[in-house]
């Protein structure tokens, strides 16, 4: 029953259309998320990347990036969109503070992890720091660090909704606006979306792992798959 | 040629690795570190390359003290390899071993043709110069490990615990290639372990260290075995060390005898040499090529080709020209007593006695005193 | 507070809940509601910002909701789409019949709250003062407002005044949102509610209403009938007397823009008419 | 601001108003941390002890944290046919994704646990439940609180958006602050969830440290 | 007693682990499987305490087939003890100790006392039953492993490579215990190794494995030595197979010789003994407790105490009663030539020369034949 009404909802040509439509709203929210996304990378990986390089503030980084973590969102959105006078970029900060653990938690371990012997092996064999992290512990540190950012991109995506709560687009609005009149099939029909959008956000980051995780790594992945499995943060393949 | 002066390293939180160092490694030489687990070793390697820096002390190499040389630059010119190979998982086995080329500014090609090279050098197929290191078995890889120090041709090689994460087997192989590559490439290489066997096995020299990286002795094996500095070291050393001195021993003044022999067909071969020591006589059966198969006891007549049943299996074979070491096996662990000599090709050539070992024995001993 | 697990609806008896919708003015108006209750000796709870009002209704019908303050035009709306009841009486007469079974609305206040279309100190001086001179231009702007404004109430202002906005923007309901959007220009026109301190504080212009688009909108309680005995209800008819259009501007003020708690006004409103 | 900091928290009605919700935001956010762990211990172990079975768990888990969260507030009473502010929806969402959360990290831990201690178990003639319980379960303790920790975290931080469907918590100061633009009470509810954040990691830091003595004493040797 | 009959394990992805195995593990004694990696070792043990079950044939315990019995309930009844000790981090010592008799339904009361005991009959003291494993050395580790199988008192013993992960020296120390508590508690232990010497020296008969799972050799360590069956075997047993079969020579008819002694303090001890070699006389140096100490060189006349630098570090000691292997050894590593026998408590009471010791196994090699 309510899926035949959600079939309807889908079915009406009228939710395709103009700014309100699925294709705008599915644009937009992609749009949010991105930013956040890209945003929340350009802080995050450079500091897990020299903090894992040089060793140095592990424990104050890991503490920071989880108290963020604690950090609502609606609350924060909210906040800055007062603070802001009602602009986007109050929306697009909080979901930064969303996105960045993820990705500097990924990418802080996917450095520390990077197997000591090699590192060491680097070092003697007379690379300098930037060569060391550049031709060793960032090819390492890519399944976790992509682990990181696949993990940021599916929270960000599924928290944009709070967007719409401060009245901007995205397709939050088909959930806040189904939720207003209690029209499931408008609120249904956006959690399908959102989570569609999730989905083939996740494809393409892991096609992109795919592409940029060497492949010797893969190959080392596979050869110990028979026990002990991948570590524990973030996800590495799918 | 690396030269430790009064080096010391003490680490912040207290610990003394490394206590006043004084020693000269000679270029050309396989310089071996032994001593227990945490004695300094690794540190006292690392302090030539400057991945770690003495708290006091200077260290020379090739007569240049090395604060004065920029620490990456100083490590290309110093080959290390370390116990895990520490390969890198994500390049290939041939871009492993071109890195250091690469890092000095080689073009791609001719870096790569260099590892090529050296794959063959160290036994490697060049098919696995495609695989990543995650595809080679551990002695492979090892092997990987040595090329890539080996890339820049740097005249210091510098090898901690290189061996000891493969099988027995497999490390004996690698510790006959190292020493078949210092003999064509005339390194100077410092070379960790806590294997007593192998350091005497492969060092020119060896520095024994004792816990609170003290040098307790450094001596050539031979010198070691037979005259340990004191009971540290003799213990060290281990309770075989008059069995294992025999190993620089050379068999050099040895008379082989000779026993009556016959083929794996039952024809009689030879008895010409007399056999050298007396009671009723054994035969040794030789295979078509002249290989030793096994022993008949005396009294055993048989007619046409012997049964397998009735050979007696012989004991160790003694490779003529080597140390005594394996002459006196051979003729302990013979049923008939006899060690039996062969050729390189393993072709039969005599036999020895233990008393005749243990006559040359006395005789050098008494040449010494 | 309560026992969060427990329903609220409440069997005659035991504590009853009373709900609010999500802007501070029913927020208000449920505290006013509970004070007197209290004084009336019921047992109250109060579940503020419970949602739309389409959620209310749920609530109530659900039981787990047993009070929740209303408008009496827009609740006719809900319950009867195309009832054309305008005016105060005739709203509540199509209510009162309107009204499901099992709920019921008490008697309607003087204080009304209206929607209204709002437009900025600009448009005005051109002279747009009401929708039907807003009308003919509406194709040029941008409304701001909730999302389900639309549904109810495009069909209707093209009826009645020609009217068809450019675009419908959502806002959120009322509020900050709607507020700063036609600050910044983003919207041209916006519905906000008539007793909203956003409009003067501003200097906004509530647009007039000649053909009433939108219905009188009479400050009542809708109540599920079982849940309140007959003292309980004459508690909420003290409460609905005593209300003006007036005193609950002055109450919003205190609010929105002295930023007074919710519960304190209320508490005084109460104690101050003897409720 | 802290003027209104100051006048905001002065008011009787806003300390009660504040307290009630902190309760019920910690009603909302623990309760599910406590039921998703209990459901994500059998599920990690299948998914841990079946190779076959971990690809269909962690599929789902991750597919689960693809769906908004709002979307499954409200979808619940739907499916559940419970009432509609029954704060009943919140917990079985937020449990379903703590569920979600902590399989991985459960399934990570029990792979940590040495597998030669496993085996001296099954050796020494444990069966299969008792050695899980007794052996491989406290040893999985290190690993699987960083993973607790994270979902207590991030459920403290995701009640909020209950608010927006009116089940209270914490949530309540950002969108009754919202509406009147007053920034008072969303500043109190953002201190208040990350002071929450933090005792409550405090409180399972302690936790896994009564629960390892054996950790503290390593290495004294 | 433990039985395979015809036992086969093949694995699900083909690998054969055992191939047919047929053998008799005789109760109360020491059984060792020996043989490359992955020849099945592992395996087979894992098959009597039903770890893994046989592809085919059965494994008899005390003649009873195990397929019969309830796997943990047979579990408890069988010790298990392997490589990395497998202790349970989590708990104390004592604890994991008293873990079997805990799970057999003992009180907590008394299996916590027999914990206590077992500690001290493994040589740990009391005071570390409250320590967690992690705050024990590796050897200590072992010994609790130990204790721990021995918890129930069970009839047999399965032991993985308990003490491959320990250094030599301790691992010398882990075999002698192991040797004394099997005199004690006469157990009948399976104890897996791939070190042979390690097999030679603990066990009562020795399986050798071949790659695929199949029994080359089962025979006593002196046969195996002195007579493999075959290529494999011999090659296995390792080159140095004469000398180590000394170990199982017994040196009872052998005469000590006497030599010139001195006190540390220059006093004149004996020389009443005539020496049994030739050429000019060496002096040993003794303590004041009679414990060798050194060699003074023929012609160096010292007046009072010995300076350290005049004496000659000695060779290995003979303790007199052991194999004829450290007697050989003694006289090879002394620097007289003269091997330095000694009594239990070290104590000086001898000499002998690798000519008596070759006299010897000369005489026992012809009564063999
Ligand atoms: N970074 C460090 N900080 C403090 N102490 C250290 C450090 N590195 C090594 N040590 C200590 O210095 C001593 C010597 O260490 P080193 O690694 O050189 O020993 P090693 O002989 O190589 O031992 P092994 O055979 O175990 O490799 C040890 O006691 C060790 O614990
Ligand atoms: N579960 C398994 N599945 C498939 N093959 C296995 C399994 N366990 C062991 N094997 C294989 O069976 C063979 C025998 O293994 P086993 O562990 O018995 O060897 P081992 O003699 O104990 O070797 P090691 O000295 O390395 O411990 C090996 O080839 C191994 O790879
Ligand atoms: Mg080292
Ligand atoms: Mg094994």
């Amino acid at each position: 029953m309510i899926l035949q009404e959600l079939f309807g909802w889908l079915g009406d040509p009228a939710h395709w259309q103009g700014p309100d439509g699925v294709p705008n709203r599915m644009l937009e929210h992609l749009g949010y998320t991105l930013l956040a996304v890209f945003g929340a990378a350009a802080i995050a990986i450079p500091l897990g990347l020299y903090v894992g390089h040089s060793g140095r503030g592990g424990v104050v980084l890991v503490g920071l990036s989880n108290a963020m973590r604690a950090l609502p969102t609606l609350g924060l959105v909210t906040f800055l969109f007062l603070l802001a006078g009602g602009s986007e970029a109050g929306t697009i900060v909080g979901l930064i503070v969303l996105a960045v653990p993820p990705i500097l938690a990924g990418t802080y371990a996917g450095v520390q992890d990077t197997d000591r012997g090699v590192v060491d092996a680097a070092r003697g064999m007379g690379m300098t720091g930037w060569q060391r992290l550049w031709q060793v512990e960032v090819p390492n540190a890519l399944p976790l660090l992509m682990g990181g950012l696949r993990n940021a991109a599916l929270q960000v995506v599924a928290t944009a909704s709070v967007a719409a709560y401060v009245g901007l687009g995205g397709l939050g609005r088909l959930l806040l606006d189904g939720l207003r009149v209690i029209d499931y099939s408008k609120v249904l029909a956006g959690a399908l979306f959102i989570a569609l959008l999730a989905v083939l956000l996740d494809l393409v980051l892991a096609g992109l792992q795919r592409i940029i995780v060497p492949r010797g790594l893969r190959v080392a992945a596979a050869a110990v798959a028979g026990r002990p499995k991948a570590r524990s943060s973030g996800r590495t393949e799918s | 040629m690396i030269e430790f002066q009064a080096v010391t390293k003490r680490f912040d939180d207290g610990t003394t690795a490394v206590d006043n160092l004084d020693m000269v490694v000679e270029a050309g030489t396989i310089t071996v570190f032994v001593g227990p687990s945490g004695c300094g070793k690794t540190t006292s390697l690392r302090m030539v390359n400057r991945m770690i820096e003495p708290t006091s002390g200077t260290v020379l190499v090739d007569g240049e003290d090395i604060r004065k040389s920029n620490p990456a630059l100083l490590r290309r010119r110093i080959g290390y390899v370390i116990q895990q190979a520490g390969l890198f998982p994500h390049r290939t086995v041939l871009d492993n071993v071109a890195t250091v080329p690469l890092l000095s500014g080689w073009t791609r090609r001719k870096a790569r043709a260099r590892a090529a090279e050296l794959l063959e050098i160290v036994g490697l197929d060049a098919a696995m110069g495609k695989r990543y290191p995650a595809q080679l078995s551990g002695g492979q890889q090892q092997r990987v490990g040595v090329a890539r120090a080996l890339a820049a041709d740097p005249p210091v090689l510098l090898m901690d615990e290189p061996f000891s994460a493969v099988d027995p087997v497999v490390r004996e192989g690698l510790q006959d290639e190292l020493l078949r590559l210092q003999a064509d490439l005339d390194k100077t290489i410092v070379f960790v372990t806590h294997d007593i066997d192998e350091a005497v096995r492969i060092g020119e020299k060896v520095a024994v260290f004792r816990k609170g990286g003290v040098l307790a002795q450094y001596a050539a094996p031979a010198e070691l075995l037979s005259n340990p500095a004191d009971d540290f070291v003799s213990s060290f050393v281990g309770k075989d060390r008059g069995y294992r001195g025999l190993s620089f021993l050379q068999a050099d003044g040895i008379q082989l005898g000779g026993v009556s022999t016959m083929g794996l067909h039952g024809e009689h071969l030879s008895g010409e040499r007399p056999s050298t020591v007396g009671g009723p006589d054994w035969t040794l059966v030789l295979d078509d090529d002249g290989r030793p198969r096994g022993w008949l006891p005396p009294g055993v007549v048989v007619q046409g080709e012997p049964a397998e049943e009735e050979l007696r299996p012989g004991g160790s074979l003694y490779t003529e020209g080597t140390a005594l070491r394996g002459a006196l096996d051979a003729a302990l662990s013979s049923p008939s007593g006899l060690g039996v000599v062969v050729d390189d090709d393993g072709r039969y050539t005599g036999v020895v006695t233990a008393q005749q070992v243990i006559d040359l024995i006395e005789e050098r001993r008494k040449d010494a005193a | 507070g309560g026992d969060p697990l427990k329903g609220g609806g409440g069997a005659a008896g035991g504590q009853i809940v009373i709900g609010s919708a999500d802007f501070s003015e029913s927020e208000l108006l449920m505290h006013i509601y509970a004070g007197a209750l209290t004084n009336a000796g019921v047992q109250v709870t109060t579940k503020p910002r419970v949602g739309s009002r389409e959620v209310l209704v749920k609530a109530l019908q659900d039981k787990s909701l047993a009070v929740v303050p209303e408008y009496s035009g827009n609740l006719l709306q809900y319950f009867d789409k195309q009832n054309p009841a305008a005016q105060p009486d005739e709203v509540m007469t199509a209510l009162k019949q309107k009204v499901p079974s099992g709920l019921e609305v008490l008697d309607k206040s003087a204080a009304e709250d209206s929607d209204a279309l709002v437009v900025s100190k600009d448009l005005a001086a051109q002279g747009v003062k009401s929708i039907a001179d807003l009308g003919p231009k509406c194709s040029q702007y941008v409304l701001g407002a909730a999302g389900e404004w639309k549904d109810r109430w495009t069909a209707k202002i093209a009826q009645l005044y020609g009217c068809t906005f450019k675009e419908i923007k959502t806002t959120d309901a009322a509020g900050p949102v709607t507020v700063e959007a036609l600050k910044s220009g983003q919207v041209q026109v916006a519905n906000l509610f008539t007793t909203a301190s956003a409009i003067s504080a501003n200097g906004f212009t509530a647009l007039e209403d000649p053909k009433r688009l939108y219905p009188a909108q009479n400050i009542l309680p809708l109540i599920r009938s079982e849940a309140l005995d007959a003292k309980g209800k004459a508690a909420l008819n003290k409460v609905s007397a005593a209300l003006t259009t007036d005193k609950l501007v002055a109450l919003n003020k205190r609010i929105e823009i002295d930023k007074e708690t919710v519960a304190d006004v209320a508490k005084e409103f109460v104690t101050q008419n003897k409720l | 601001m802290f003027d209104d900091l100051s006048r905001y928290l002065s008011s009787a009605s806003n300390q009660e108003l504040v307290l009630t919700q902190l309760l019920q935001h910690i009603y909302l956010s623990l309760l599910p941390l406590v039921i998703g762990l209990a459901l994500a211990v059998p599920l990690g172990w299948l998914a841990h002890r079946y190779r076959g079975v971990s690809g269909v768990v962690f599929g789902l888990s991750n597919a689960i944290y693809t769906i908004p969260s709002l979307a499954l507030f409200v979808v619940i009473p739907v499916v559940l046919g419970t009432q509609i502010l029954d704060s009943v929806n919140v917990v079985v969402a937020l449990t379903i994704y703590t569920t979600a959360l902590l399989v991985r990290p459960v399934c990570d831990a029990l792979d940590a646990v040495p597998f030669h201690v496993v085996a001296a178990a099954t050796a020494m003639g444990y069966r299969p439940l008792r050695r899980f319980v007794t052996v491989e379960l406290p040893l999985s303790v290190p690993v699987l609180s960083a993973g607790v920790r994270v979902a207590s975290v991030s459920n403290i931080s995701l009640v909020s958006v209950g608010a927006l469907i009116g089940t209270g918590g914490l949530g309540v100061l950002f969108t009754s602050g919202f509406q009147i633009s007053y920034t008072a009470p969303i500043i109190v509810g953002i201190v208040l969830t990350l002071v929450l954040a933090l005792v409550v990691d405090l409180v399972l830091v302690g936790l896994r440290r009564a629960l390892t003595p054996w950790l503290r004493a390593g290495g004294t040797t």
